[in-house]
């Protein structure tokens, strides 16, 4: 089927309270920011949030909202810009539950989610760390049948629900994210519901250029939300850079609890419409 | 040529320690190994090739040095491979050389500490996460690298084991365990390593000295025939460092 | 290291007599006959060949050429223009041990080979066949960690070496495919050496506007060869079609052992220069 | 319109077995399957998607009707999978609705064997190997179609499973299966299946008597409704696939 098109409200209206949500961007790169706020708005509870291997806001804010219950994720912070406010004070004062992962083993656990793959045996590295200690429900040890050597495995992941920040959808939902692809393929992929914002729709069959491999099908795409700018304040390569000046505003902001809890409150106050008019003219 | 920054020498000197026909990986924050890498290919190893982190470019040359590891601005590359292919590479454990790495700790055997301070359930500090440090030993080799040369940084144990340095005690037969960490870069000197794994102190940068490193490392390193004065960049080095690094962000 | 480039006999003289040697290509596209025609000039004995989910020419051709020991393929044939003869004569008269599989065991243990992952449970499917049953050394039984339920899984699968047709490569050793990528890029990231036949060489940074993953970097290429129109009888997509004429002639002929044997000499005493110019401008 | 073929008559039952919205995913010699899915999606069923084999093209629309699947007559479709995340659809289980497939075999419970006639230590044929048929029960359901109905064909029990159609015995309790094979397409005649997953004689076609069909079937089909007539095809229907299949690729 075409995938639909909706407003950010309505597709956030999609996401069951309490089930597992991925997220899609890496670090400070097209982070599905307007459906994050969606979510933020309507206080959607997220009972598990997985993250890309490395995520920043699209964690971040949720956490400082107070909706998420449990983390699946190998690094929420903000590279040069420092670390996570919300999801350090979170962690550290156990208002969270981490579930401690690496980018091998999320990356695997995703494949395997796609594939119907039950579990994967992890490579050769996470077993020489102290992760699989702290978190014995992402890794449980299985013998090889083939070898008879032990290894660490990690279970399988399938989100009820992954958002993307993509380029470009055509009139039929067909998506292409025209940029590095991170694990937001995998997430795809594995997702029991996709939902996709998008900067721009363009005609059906302007995508067909594009690269084998490189593209995703309408029936995969639930909903498509059009937002061009929408990843702000992350940037999508070739259509914007970065607010880096709005992202250290938050860092700043959000040493201090009471702050945090203001901009939440702004956030939920404001419309996307209003956020992006407010903040002008990247798109 | 003189007025080199601190981040200048730690490029130079990581840039020397890689061999030519290298394929080396690095992850968040890429901007000092990449240069490092960019100065390696344009001087001694003009067949290193690098990738950036999640970006999965390999080789980049951007007009300026990135600030992210993910960013637009390091497109285009000559190839760039999707972030998968790399964690799957990573794990086959013989297509990198060397994993460029670092730490809220580093500890005495070159274990690094990404996750946490203090008590995994009762964290002092909670740090970003550990991404693809797990990979560490199954890299042939590792630089570490760090901007905080702290007794805080530094120290004899780390709190949490997130990327594997050498082995100590009973671990030391571990059969796919490869050269793992071989030089560690600080803003005050450099370290490499003795055959039991122990880091030790290499060379110390010009104008510190080595009771100011010492004071600033939480553990004793291993006795060495070292320390000897970092090399100061040649004429040579540093213009071509600036030529790759034209807005001075290592010299921020 | 930039990938060398060499002539298809310097090429296939890097392949171990006896190892294990991939093939990429699938059905009548993209599969590499220039690599697989060295080979039989130079009598490589291929100890164990992998193909793609669908092998043609790639992989008959070295069974006629009595030259496959073991064979780990999920089909040989020609698609609407038949059986492959001599993979059945070998097959029927026991001449070649062939380790059955499936398209999805087999990509599932191509990607785990490219990740040091040591095995792959299987998606449900598999467990409904016969072919596990005749297959002990690729499919045994493992124990899910985290649920207790039984699968059969199957073992990573690392090529000595694998051999690829590719669209260009830049000076370097750059490989973009431009084509569907088929299983050809597991195969590559799981090869310990890959051998990659190419129509045409571009300047250095010439690949740069291929999206991302879409290409194979010059390290994990050991060597080029140029060979313009040297997947025939096959096709490459977009620069020549499949020459139906001379397979058919194949299959005609190859229905006698005699015949078959004096195809296999003729090729031998051959050169593919000789080869190349002798069918014509398809290049 | 007169004058059709038999594989016309037989693209056009299975287009008519699809439903608008259906997914579905087609292996080897697709001209068949894929001028069925076009059909019915210039018809009753627009919103339906189809990916064809190895390519992984998704509904491509090419002037003529493509004997391979995985030939660059293929391209450009509007979407392409790469194939590996095509298999991992396939296990899934959840994202495609209908595989079309054949076999060398097709036995009463609508199991397909690609593999081999007799033993398969000392075959007495080789087919080619099963490529993604053990698929077939991940997927929601199944339609099998082939250009031979013989009793050779269409035999009790196939030699090999290699595409598990219906449950028979004990097996029936499996956790995971969905609908199964639904319809069975032939030069002769269509079935479908009863409560118990035995085939039964649906219909036959124009101009073929019940008695031709039974003559080629290796098994006795379960008692059922049936069977009817194969209703002709419609001028709309064969005016269209034509427009499909300008060369007759079909009428062949």
């Amino acid at each position: 089927m075409p995938a639909r098109f909706l407003d950010p409200e309505e597709a956030v209206a999609l996401v069951e309270p309490g089930s597992t949500v991925a997220v899609g961007g890496m670090q400070l790169t097209a982070a599905p920011m307007t459906l994050v706020r969606g979510l933020i708005r309507r206080r959607v509870r997220i009972g598990r949030l997985v993250t890309s291997p490395s995520a920043s806001l699209q964690a971040e804010l949720p956490i400082a909202a107070g909706l998420v219950d449990e983390i699946v994720s190998p690094y929420v912070g903000f590279e040069h810009l420092g670390l996570a406010p919300a999801f350090r004070r979170a962690a550290e004062t156990g208002t969270l539950r981490i579930l401690e992962i690496d980018e091998g083993s999320l990356t695997h656990a995703l494949h395997a989610g796609a594939g119907g793959i039950p579990f994967v045996p992890c490579p050769p590295g996470v077993d020489l760390t102290d992760i699989p200690r702290v978190d014995p429900e992402l890794f449980r040890r299985v013998v090889d049948p083939f070898t008879g050597s032990e290894h660490w495995a990690v279970p399988a992941i399938r989100p009820d629900t992954t958002l993307l920040a993509g380029a470009v959808a055509d009139e039929r939902g067909n998506v292409a994210l025209d940029r590095f692809p991170f694990t937001d393929r995998e997430m795809a992929l594995a997702a029991r519901r996709l939902i996709v914002e998008v900067e721009e729709v363009v005609p059906a069959g302007a995508l067909a250029d594009r690269a084998p491999g490189t593209t995703l099908p309408s029936f995969l795409v639930d909903a498509v939300v059009v937002a061009p700018g929408g990843c702000h304040p992350t940037e999508y390569p070739e259509r914007y850079g970065r607010d880096e000046a709005a992202i250290v505003d938050y860092l700043q902001l959000a040493k201090d609890p009471a702050g945090l809890e203001d901009r939440v409150a702004e956030l939920v106050a404001e419309s996307e419409d209003a956020y992006r008019a407010r903040r002008g003219g990247t798109s | 040529m003189t007025g080199w920054s601190t981040s200048e020498l730690m490029a130079i000197v990581m840039a020397r320690a890689f061999d030519d026909g290298e394929v080396v990986v690095m992850g968040a924050v890429p901007a000092l190994p990449m240069a490092a890498c960019r100065l390696a290919r344009a001087t001694h190893a003009p067949n290193l090739e690098f990738i950036v982190g999640g970006s999965g470019t390999v080789s980049p040359e951007p007009d300026r040095l990135p600030a992210s590891s993910c960013g637009g601005d390091l497109a285009p590359a000559a190839t760039t491979l999707a972030l998968p292919d790399v964690v799957l590479l990573e794990g086959r454990g013989d297509a990198f050389d060397v994993f460029c790495a670092g730490g809220l700790q580093i500890d005495a055997h070159g274990n690094c500490n990404l996750i946490v301070v203090g008590d995994w359930e009762r964290p002092k500090l909670r740090g970003p996460g550990t991404v693809g440090l797990p990979f560490l030993p199954n890299t042939r080799r590792s630089i570490i690298y760090t901007q905080s040369h702290t007794p805080r940084t530094f120290v004899e144990k780390v709190d949490f084991v997130g990327g594997p340095g050498h082995p100590s005690g009973p671990e030391q037969a571990r059969p796919y365990r490869k050269e793992g960490p071989t030089l560690v870069v600080t803003p005050l000197a450099t370290f490499d390593f003795d055959a039991t794994g122990r880091m030790r102190l290499s060379t110390v940068h010009p104008g510190v000295t080595v009771d100011e490193v010492l004071a600033a490392t939480g553990f004793i390193p291993a006795p060495g025939p070292g320390p000897t004065v970092t090399p100061e960049p040649t004429d040579e080095e540093l213009g071509t460092l600036r030529a790759i690094d034209p807005d001075g962000v290592l010299r921020r």
